[in-house]
Formats: structure tokens, sequence, C-alpha cells
């Protein structure tokens, strides 16, 4: 194979969070959303390759950034070889005949005063039409142009295109408006599409067809697909290799089958599992992940998703927050409510980095220790054994974590994974 | 034994400027005390519009025919205050979509003392406060929440703020629509935990609408499938899913896409506008065993097969 | 008038330049506009072009407001996206996917406003400050008229009604074509209403 | 999890720190106006036949011969001393005049602004809980109609027939010549009148500030029906509307407590922006009620030309817009706990 066509190589978007202006004249750092924290993964010739996460997980940035309408914050994207992440204005033109992207809403993805003609008609304005020395040519007459929108038309199965030509997007249905805009890229004559979501907005029982129409149009087109979804069934049948997403990071990659057969990193089991399953005869008892999805403006140290891990280890990145939450369930739940009554409300607990400690106030703090170190001579769980130390300190109690152990993407029977079980 | 809800020929038409959409038709729905029933549908079957038809929270321009039983009364003869005392204490519902359900200049401690007093007043304002804190412990909400806006919250935590508001009085049905649609999947599997949970604890019947089929077949005791307003398909759940009866129910099973598909299906043609009168099947156009007389007549629902499902096919 | 490409250009953009622009024209907006008209026509004096003048300044930032608010929502619409996505030009974004979408809401504008510049005209006629006197003007007409209204009452009565006849219709103008050119909205509340 | 209070006051600090940069645009703006604009104001003030040597020295003495820069920092220094010097017509320092002058402007467009919150607001929600029927077409017609009125014979006819005819109200100024004027405190005559225990001063005060604040208030209220209308129909119409009614939430709480609530958070927005409106119309009412404020000062500086006059009332009509729009960002971010942020 050679050379993949696409490879994306530690690539990172960072986006400014909107503060107050006293807040920025006070300072306390720049905050940035971490929406995609150094991903790299690489598509071969011909694949469909699946991104595949929960919202939020930093897979729409990265189409995004691919088809070179969100500017990486760093690292590098290789289309054959060839760097194309400076873009300046003349490359990035090319890039686009080359990396074309399908929108989720394709509703919302056509301008509504456009016509359906017009709307394709204008793809070959601005970028010319292919010859058929296979040339892109600027276009000179209105028939050519009207013949090449045709062509595209009847190409999705939009026929006859003349019924299509001067419709207006609201007088379609879904499924034919999802065509029209693979009509709009392909007159690109694109190499890879990048399909965010394209079936999310449909119904069921039509949604196969779609897919269906994306397959079909792979093999005719000789195409290349990165398909972006959140849902892990869809991603199975159309991709021949995925990547599983969370906050921002590739937890997982490799093969389908072989990711779908035997899940190695804990979140992407908490997502099959999660799946609810068509069928009352096969209901299941299932571990579910902790919480939710953190905040992608403060990351959690280590593996970010170490706090909702039902299979953490002491060494995954616990930290002085992971307390703090700690305390927060441990009242929840009425067997150990009177932890509150013990060291203090949850709300006064503070965390920073590696620690959480607690102003003791009116109390003792050597004794506020005491009590926090026993509390937590019950406690197996793993945040416990991360903690290296509780004593006083000044007029307060302060619990302080073990660094975590760094993390690194290992080779795991046939597939990427980054976690420290392996 | 009376069902704690039965809806008898429940239609609901809505007057538009192009014309009546007809919502829901003809719709007999039974649900007992204790059970969940799942309506599945997709968009537009008039699923959710049935929800809100059985709570009478349509606006005006939909005029319900038909009864609806609770408890044996009918609702639609209560007075709008009896109606109104009847919602959230007897009878609650929650949403899709958690981020927009809350009133967004109002701590969640004021939605939730609020919503006591206007079933109870003579309930203090700490009384009220003490009452949120329990139910919000029932669904693992951290105490302090109770002092935040909604826009501070997460919309996992919105939702179980919804659902807490709900079991404020304990009641005997709890109307989901869609309740988990907005939220990813294992937020979503959390959601359904809770709710299981808590339905087994208090001893509810669920209402559970969705298009969702996989969460129907995990979450329900009996199943009713919509199509354009009607109900399609009626039954237990082991049975319906296992043996599908109705055309459309067999269509739809087919096309769900799971982690076993391996062939893909997809129901010809499109859902039909509800919009003017319909004579005949509503499923007529895209059904694959069509007859000449379901273009003409509409099939009445009838029971079929061992588990006397009500089906509405003339194929049974 | 001017508002319109100013307006254009500030929300499509966006970043410092939107940011400078909008403090500019609020701070204009923020001024009484009968009073910055006043000024204007104050230093410029007399006449039909002046009075013209003195109007259109208290009007950009209006057009400007509107015109940025609504290029700043279309911007976030996909299909402007997409547009950008298919390797469209920025002048050709602007012009065949943006404009048109704003487009619609502009002869409203500027039918309401019209309503607006004539009350605003007929007002600085009657402090004055308008039209000169050969000019026949329902503004001046009342001006003329008003010092001995207790004892011709009609002859202000009827100059003011007409005023009022026009600035209503041309409101109800403005109305109308909103609601000619946005059948979506009316079509969108109807779906909602069946879907839900 | 930081307190809702804590943010509340770093917004306040935050907005009241940017509005030193806003005044001095307004205030930098104004000057561009008045110097750069063609037209040469000084010889504007003086009757043809002025002799050109009298011209200059005046302008000499002006400062108007001095490089734009120099005379830019000057102005500068002027409006933050608050000297803007000296009126042509009343020979008395612009300030003082000012504050002479303000106060009964500020009187009457508060006035104007309650009539025209409440009234508007009043019809405005009336109508929107009642949408497309026959009391909400008829509130839409009075919106249109009240906004399209022109302002100053909006206020002759009510002066005709509650003044002239019926003689119920005074014809016309700001208090009765056969009473004396409250001592001053905060210059508002009936808040002064009020505090000096003078309640025959505050009633006469009171019956000289209806009619005009009435003539303001109807019209603006055009303005607060139209956007309060259409901001309960959209709340009404909302989420958490249906779900409150969905909790059992009585119909009178459903709209009073939630959608009401957020119905006039836009309307609190758009008041900043009435109050230029209210400006505007305060001229002319000023004008038709010979009310002596700001309104009339304003255009008999105008009508004479006295150019310190004019500027030092743009510079003030300005920094009051710059408070009162930094007021009601505050009271929206009160109301609305999403600002805050």
């Amino acid at each position: 194979m050679g050379e993949p066509l696409l490879d994306v190589r530690d690539l990172r978007v960072y986006f400014p969070v909107f503060k107050g202006f006293v807040q920025r004249l006070l300072g306390g750092g720049e905050a940035v959303v971490h929406a995609v924290d150094g991903v790299s993964f690489s598509i071969e010739e011909g694949e469909v390759f699946g991104l595949v996460g929960e919202s939020g997980c930093g897979k729409s940035t990265i189409a995004k950034t691919l088809v070179g309408l969100v500017r990486p914050t760093s690292g590098k994207i290789l289309f054959r070889g060839e760097d194309v992440t400076g873009m300046d204005r003349q490359t990035l033109f090319r890039l686009r005949e080359r990396i074309q992207m399908v929108h989720q809403d394709a509703h919302a993805a056509l301008s509504p005063a456009m016509t359906i003609g017009e709307a394709i008609a204008d793809v070959f304005r601005a970028h010319g039409i292919i010859s058929e020395a296979g040339e892109r040519v600027p276009v000179h007459s209105d028939v050519l142009l009207r013949k090449a929108v045709r062509g595209v038309l009847s190409d999705v199965g939009l026929r006859p295109p003349e019924f299509f030509y001067d419709k207006y997007p609201d007088e379609l249905s879904g499924g034919q408006k999802q065509r029209v805009v693979a009509a709009r890229v392909l007159a690109l004559r694109p190499r890879i599409i990048v399909a965010d979501e394209p079936v999310a907005m449909l119904d069921m029982s039509i949604r196969a067809r779609m897919l269906e129409f994306l397959l079909e149009l792979k093999e005719r087109h000789k195409l290349t697909y990165l398909f972006i979804t959140h849902d892990l069934a869809t991603a199975k049948f159309m991709c021949d290799r995925i990547a599983i997403m969370y906050l921002g990071r590739i937890v997982e990659m490799g093969p389908s089958d072989t990711i779908y057969a035997d899940p190695k990193h804990p979140y992407t089991r908490a997502l099959l599992q999660a799946i609810p399953i068509p069928d009352p005869e096969r209901r299941r008892e299932r571990v579910l992940p902790r919480g939710e999805v953190p905040n992608a403006v403060w990351p959690p140290l280590g593996c970010r998703f170490h706090p909702r891990c039902p299979a953490a280890l002491a060494t995954c990145g616990w930290e002085g927050r992971d307390f703090v939450t700690f305390l927060e369930e441990r009242w929840l739940s009425p067997e150990t409510a009177q932890a509150e009554t013990d060291i203090g409300p949850v709300e006064r607990w503070q965390a920073d980095g590696l620690v959480a400690s607690r102003e003791a106030g009116d109390a003792d703090p050597a004794v506020l220790s005491e009590r926090v170190r026993k509390m937590l001579s019950d406690e197996r769980g793993p945040m416990a054994q991360a903690i290296e130390s509780v004593h006083p300190e000044a007029d307060s109690v302060v619990v302080r974590f073990q660094p975590p152990d760094a993390l690194e993407v290992k080779t795991v029977s046939g597939r990427l994974v980054e976690c420290l079980l392996y | 034994m009376t069902p704690l809800l039965h809806t008898k020929s429940l239609s609901v038409a809505f007057e538009t400027p192009d014309g009546v959409v007809h919502a829901v038709q003809d719709v007999n729905l039974t649900i007992q005390a204790g059970t969940t029933v799942g309506l599945v549908g997709e968009s537009g079957s008039g699923k959710s519009t049935l929800g809100r038809a059985i709570l009478r929270l349509l606006p005006e321009n939909a005029k319900v025919t038909g009864s609806v039983f609770f408890d044996g009364k009918d609702l639609a003869a209560l007075s709008a205050k009896a109606m109104r005392d009847l919602r959230g204490r007897n009878i609650a519902m929650i949403f899709q979509d958690p981020m927009t359900r809350l009133d967004p200049l109002m701590r969640i401690r004021d939605q939730f003392i609020e919503t006591i007093r206007a079933h109870d007043p003579t309930v203090e304002a700490k009384e009220a406060g003490q009452r949120a804190l329990k139910v919000l412990a029932d669904v693992r909400v951290p105490s302090d929440r109770m002092g935040m806006y909604p826009h501070e919250l997460s919309g996992g935590m919105r939702q179980r703020i919804m659902i807490a508001m709900c079991l404020l009085f304990n009641p005997a049905l709890l109307i989901a629509d869609e309740p988990t649609t907005a939220l990813d999947v294992i937020l979503e599997a959390q959601i359904l935990e809770l709710l299981q949970a808590i339905m087994g604890r208090y001893n509810m019947a669920v209402l559970l609408i969705t298009h969702n089929l996989g969460l129907v077949a995990e979450f329900a005791d009996r199943v009713a499938v919509m199509y354009a307003g009607h109900i399609a398909e009626e039954g237990a759940t082991v049975p319906l899913f296992r043996e599908p009866f109705h055309p459309y129910t067999q269509g739809l099973l087919r096309s769900v896409i799971d982690l076993d598909t391996e062939a893909l299906y997809s129901i010809p043609g499109s859902p039909p506008t509800l919009l003017g009168a319909t004579v005949g099947c509503p499923f007529y156009p895209r059904c694959e065993k069509r007859m000449d007389v379901c273009k003409t007549v509409y099939p009445e629902p009838r029971p079929v097969g061992e588990d006397r499902r009500a089906v509405a096919c003339y194929l049974y | 008038m001017i508002g319109l490409p100013i307006g254009l250009l500030s929300g499509f953009v966006g970043g410092r330049l939107d940011r400078i622009l909008v403090l500019v024209m609020d701070s204009i907006y923020a001024f009484p506009g009968l009073l910055l008209a006043i000024a204007v026509a104050a230093i410029i004096g007399r006449g039909v072009l002046n009075v013209s003048f003195a109007i259109a300044v208290v009007y950009i930032p209006t057009y400007f407001r509107v015109i940025r608010n609504h290029v700043a929502s279309v911007k976030q619409e996909p299909y402007v996206e997409a547009a950008v996505a298919l390797g469209m030009s920025k002048r050709r974004v602007i012009g065949r996917y943006v404009l048109p979408n704003v487009a619609q809401s502009i002869p409203v504008i500027f039918s309401v406003n019209a309503a607006d510049s004539v009350l605003t005209e007929a007002g600085l006629t009657f402090l004055g400050l308008g039209l000169p006197p050969g000019i026949p003007d329902w503004g001046f007409d009342i001006s003329l008229n008003w010092q001995r209204f207790d004892s011709a009452w009609w002859a202000t009565f009827y100059p003011g009604l007409f005023i009022l006849i026009l600035t209503t219709a041309l409101t109800f103008v403005g109305e109308g074509l909103n609601d000619i050119l946005n059948p979506l909205l009316r079509k969108k509340a109807y779906k909602a209403a069946a879907e839900t | 999890m930081a307190g809702s209070t804590a943010s509340l006051r770093a917004y306040v600090i935050t907005r009241v720190a940017l509005m030193f940069p806003m005044l001095f645009l307004l205030v930098t703006f104004t000057f561009i106006l008045l110097r750069v604009v063609p037209g040469d104001p000084i010889t504007a003030i003086f009757r043809e036949g002025t002799p050109p040597e009298v011209i200059d020295r005046i302008k000499t003495q002006l400062g108007l011969y001095d490089p734009l820069y120099i005379q830019y920092f000057r102005y500068l220094r002027d409006v933050f001393t608050g000297n803007m010097g000296t009126s042509i017509l009343t020979q008395r320092p612009v300030l003082q005049d000012i504050s002479y002058y303000m106060p009964a402007t500020i009187e009457l467009t508060l006035s104007s602004m309650v009539v025209a919150a409440v009234l508007g607001i009043g019809i405005g929600t009336f109508a929107g809980t009642r949408r497309d029927r026959l009391p909400d077409l008829g509130a839409r017609l009075y919106g249109s109609l009240a906004y399209n009125i022109p302002i100053f014979w909006f206020g002759l006819i009510l002066k005709l027939i509650f003044a002239v005819w019926l003689r119920w109200l005074p014809v016309s100024g700001r208090f009765s010549p056969r009473l004396s004027a409250p001592p001053t405190v905060t210059g508002l005559y009936t808040i002064d009148s009020l505090l000096a225990g003078d309640l025959r001063a505050f009633v006469d005060a009171i019956s000289h500030l209806i009619l005009p604040s009435l003539t303001l208030g109807i019209v603006l209220s055009g303005f607060f029906v139209r956007i309060t209308r259409v901001n309960v129909i959209h709340a009404m119409g909302s989420d958490y509307v249906e779900a409150a009614r969905a909790r059992g939430i009585q119909e009178r709480n459903v709209f009073f407590r939630h959608a009401l609530k957020n119905a006039l958070v836009p309307v609190i927005t758009t008041m900043g922006l009435t109050f230029a409106l209210l400006f505007s119309g305060a001229i002319l009412t000023e004008t038709v009620f010979s009310f002596e404020g700001m309104g009339r000062y304003v255009f008999q500086a105008i009508s004479y030309r006295d150019y310190p006059a004019i500027q030092g009332a743009v510079v003030y009509y300005g920094i009051l817009m710059v408070i009162i729009s930094l007021c009601i960002d505050i009271l929206n971010a009160f109301v609305d706990p999403r600002i805050r942020y």
C-alpha cells in the first residue's frame, strides 16, 4: 500500500474560552477547550475509517480541521505525503477538491434561497468542470454547466434531474436533501469524503437506504471515507477500521472486527455495553461508568477516562478533585452520609492539582485529618490507594496524591490502546 | 381489574393554516398499574402528541376527541383545576432535551418548592426544601446543586432533576417522552437504569415514548407501535419482538441497525404527511403485502395470535 | 443605506473589527435620533437634501445593527459553512449565500424605517429645522398653526392625522412584506405543532 | 462552583469598567461631529454683515485656529472638568444651565417611561396571552398607531382636549408661577416638594407632569406593546412553560413566575435603546408643553446657534445615555443569571 492517503499526526485543536473582562484582568491563565488533544491516525486509500465517540469528544472538530474550516493549534495533516497543514489559500482551494465533507443536517447545509440546480452549479462555477480529458476547465457555457449539474444529479439517483433542478430545498424530503448534498460534494470529484453523522437525523426506517447509497458511491467513484458517528452499531457495519475517541484523544484504534469482537479499553467496553439491544430476550446486567464526561477545559490528569473507569488503577491519574467528587458520592448514599458531619461539608473542600484541602476553621486540623484517614481506611477503590498522604498543614487538612504513571499508546492484540492496564 | 390508564378512541387534530393535521387517530391504549408500556414510532407518528393529550397539555389549536380514563375517572370531564392538580401529583411527565425544560431564571431549589406548594400550599418553604433534598438523593444529585441555576448544570444532571421533580408526590404514572434522546449512549443507559430503580421503589407505571426500539426491548413490558397517528400493533414485548405481525412492525424491526446487523434493510417510500383526512391503511403505499381493501377501508385492530395482540392489518 | 455594507462586513468578518464597529455604531445609536438630526441639520442648514442627509445619518446605525445581527446569525448556518468548505471565495460566500438570506429582512426594515423617517422629518420641520417654508409639508402645517390651535384645531388636526395614516400604512406594508417573505415561519410553527 | 452573588459583583465591575472607554468614544464622536463636519459653526452663529475681524477675534478666543489635536485635548479637558464654556444665549455657564434643565427632562422621561412600561407591558402581555384573537388584534393596532403617531401632534391634541376644552390640567410649564418652587435637592420638583413636605407643590408639579408624560409615554408604549407581545408569545410556547404545566403549577404562576419573567428579559434589554427614542420625543414634547427641560434648551440653543450650549448638551446627553445603558445592563444581569458569565 505504501503511503497512506491521509496521515494525521499529533493533531491538537484548542479553542479559547470567552472569559469576562475582569477575569482576564485578574489573570488566572488562558482557558482553552482541549477539543482535540494529540490525535494521530492514518487512512488508507479506499477504506472506510470510523471516528466514534460521544458528543464533545472532538470528532466533529477533527472533521472541520481536515476540510480547512478550523485551524489546528499544532500537529500535521499529510495528504498523499504532502503537508497540507499550513495551507495558504491556493493549497486550501486545491485541497478542498480532494477532501470534502457531508454534513449531518442536510437541510441546514443547503441555502434555502438557492434552487438545487443553482447550489450545484455554483460549485462548478467556483472550481470548473471536469473535461472529458479529466482536466478541470473553467465554465464558459450555460449549456455545459447545466449538463454537468444534471450529470451529478442523476449520479446520486435524483432522476429525472430536470425535475429537481428548479426545486428549493424545502420541497424535498430528508433523504433527497442528503443526496443533493452528496451531489454537490461529488461535483468536486474528491478523493476523501468526511461524513459527519450522515444518518443521525434520518428516521430509522430509511437510515439503511442512505448508508447503502454511501457505500454504492464509494464503489462507483473509488472514494475513501472518514465516517464520523456516535453510533457504534452503524460504525460496525460501515467501517473497516475505527478509532474510539474520548475527550479529545483516541483511546483505542484498530480493525473493526478485532475491536468489536474483543474491546480492550474500558471506555470502548462501556460504550458497547451501553447500547440498548432490540431484543427483549437478551436483557443483561451491565457495569456503567460513573458520572458524566468532564469539561474539556480542564481534562482530568493522566488517562482522561480514569474518574469514570470501572477498571481504574491507583496510577491512572487521580488528583484532588477526584477526592472531592468521592466525598460527594459518599454523601449521596445513606450508609456513608455520616462523612459530612465527620469531615465537614463537601463544599468546603478545595482541589488544586494533586492536592485536595480544607481549611479547618474551628476544628482541629489534626483531628480532622485523623478522621479523613479513618474514612479512607475502609476504602478499597483505586482513588484511595492513590492517596500519598493525609496530614494537617497550618490551618488545613491536606490530602496529597501520588503522580500518575506515564500513559503510552501500546499495541495490544492487533490494535492500539492507550490504557495502563496493558 | 380496572387499568390505571385507558384511552378510548382518542383522536387529536390540529387546525393549521394549511389544513387539518390528524396527529392521533382512534387510539385505544391501556396501561396497568406498575407496568411499563413502550410507545414506539418514528418522527411525526403522533406518539408525543398522544402523551400530551393524556395530560391535556396540547396547544389551543388541537381538537381532542375520545376519552382518557385514569383510575376509572374520565380526564376529559375534569375541571381545569382538578386536571392541574392531577398533573405532577398523579401523572408526572419528563421530556426530551432536559436543557430547555427548567426555567433558566430560577434556582433549582425554587423550582422544587414551587412544585410542592402548587399541590400543597400549606408546606413551608423550608420543609419543601427538605423534601426536595430527599428526592434528589434518590436520583443521586448532590445537594449543592439545589442552589444553582439550570445553566450551571450538565444535561444528565438536569434530566435527573426533572425526574426528581416527578417523584415528589409519588405519582402512579410517569409519562417519559424521549427521556434520553438528547443524551449520549452512556448517559442514556445511566438514566434508564435510574428510572428502572425508581419505578420499582415508587411502584410507578411508565409510558415510555421513544423512537428507539432498543430502549423498548430492554425496558418495556408491553409495546405499542405507532404509525401515522394509528397504533399498528400492540402487545407484550417478548412475543412482539419475537414475531411481529404488522408489516410496519416487521419492517421497522428489520431496519434497525445493531451490532449484529449483516444486511441493511429500509422500508420503501417515506412516511405520509398527516394533512387532511385519510382513508384506508396509512401504511398502504409502503406496504409489501398490501391488498386492495387496504386502500379504502382502515383495518380496525383485532386480537391476533396466542398472546391476543391487537394488530391493525387485514392479513390476520 | 450605508449601514448595509458595513453591517455585512462587520457581521461576516467578526473579531476585532466587528467589536469596534459595534461600539461606534452603538454610540451613535445611543444618541437621541432627533437630537442627532437636529445637530446635523443645524450645522448644514435647511433644504430637502440636507434634511434627507440628516435623517440618513440617524438611520445608519439602525441598518447596521439589524444587518449585522442577521449576518452574524446566518453566518452560523451550516449552509454557509458548507459553502466555505466547498472552497467558495469569500466574496462568493457573502454575495451568494449570506446576502440573499439576509436580503429578506431589508424591505421590512426599510418600510418600518420609512415610517420612522417621516416622523423624524415632521419633527424636524415642526421645530423649524426641516424643509424650507416653500415646500408643502404636514409638519410645517402643524407648526404654522399650532400656536392658535385652540381656535382652529382642525388646521393642526388633519395634517397630523395624515401623518399618522401614512406612517401606520408604511408599517403595515412592512409587516405585510414580512409575512410574505417569511412563509417559512408559519410553516415551521405548524410543523412543530404537528410533530410534538 | 463560584457563588452567583460573586459573579454578579464581577459582572457589575466589568460593566462599570467598560463604561469608560464607551464614554471616551462618545465624547470623541461628538467632537468629530461638531468640528469635522463641513460648515463653520461660528460663522453660522453671527448674522450676515458681522465684520470679519470680529469673527476672527472670537474664533481666536475660542481657540478654533489651533491645530485639531490641541483643540481635541482642550475639549477633553473641558469635558472632564465639567467646564463646557458659557452659553451665548443665556450668558450663563453651560454646566449651570444643564444642571437646571436636566432634572426636568429626567423627571419627564422617567415618568414617561413608567407610563410606557405600564401601558406597553400591560397591553403587550394581554395581547400575547390571547394570540390572534380579537383583543390581540386590537392591541396590535394600538401598538402600531401609538408608535406611529406624530408626537408633537398627539401632544397638541391631548392639550386641546384636557387643558383647553376640559380645563382639567394646566396648559403648559413645569410649575405654577403663583406657587414657590420647592428648595432644590434633586432638582426633580415632584421629589423635592415631597422632601420639603409641601403637598400643594407636589400636586401642582404632578399635574404639570401628567400631560407631557402621557403624551410621551403613550407614544412609546406602542414600542413596548410590540416587543412584549412577541416575547410573551415566545415564552408561553417554551419548553419550560410546558414542563411547569406538566408539574401541575397553577396557570397564574406559570404565567407570572415563568413566562412573564422570561419574556421581560429581552424587554429590559431593549429598554436601554428606548431611552434614546424617549429623549428624541422629549424635545418635541417639551416644546409643545413649554416644559422647561433639556429639550427646550437644546431647541433654543439650536435656533440661536448657541454653539457651546449644543456641544455641552450633546455631551451630557451622551453621558446620561451611557449611564442608563449601564443601569439597564446591570438590571438585566440581576434578572438573568446567564448574563453574568
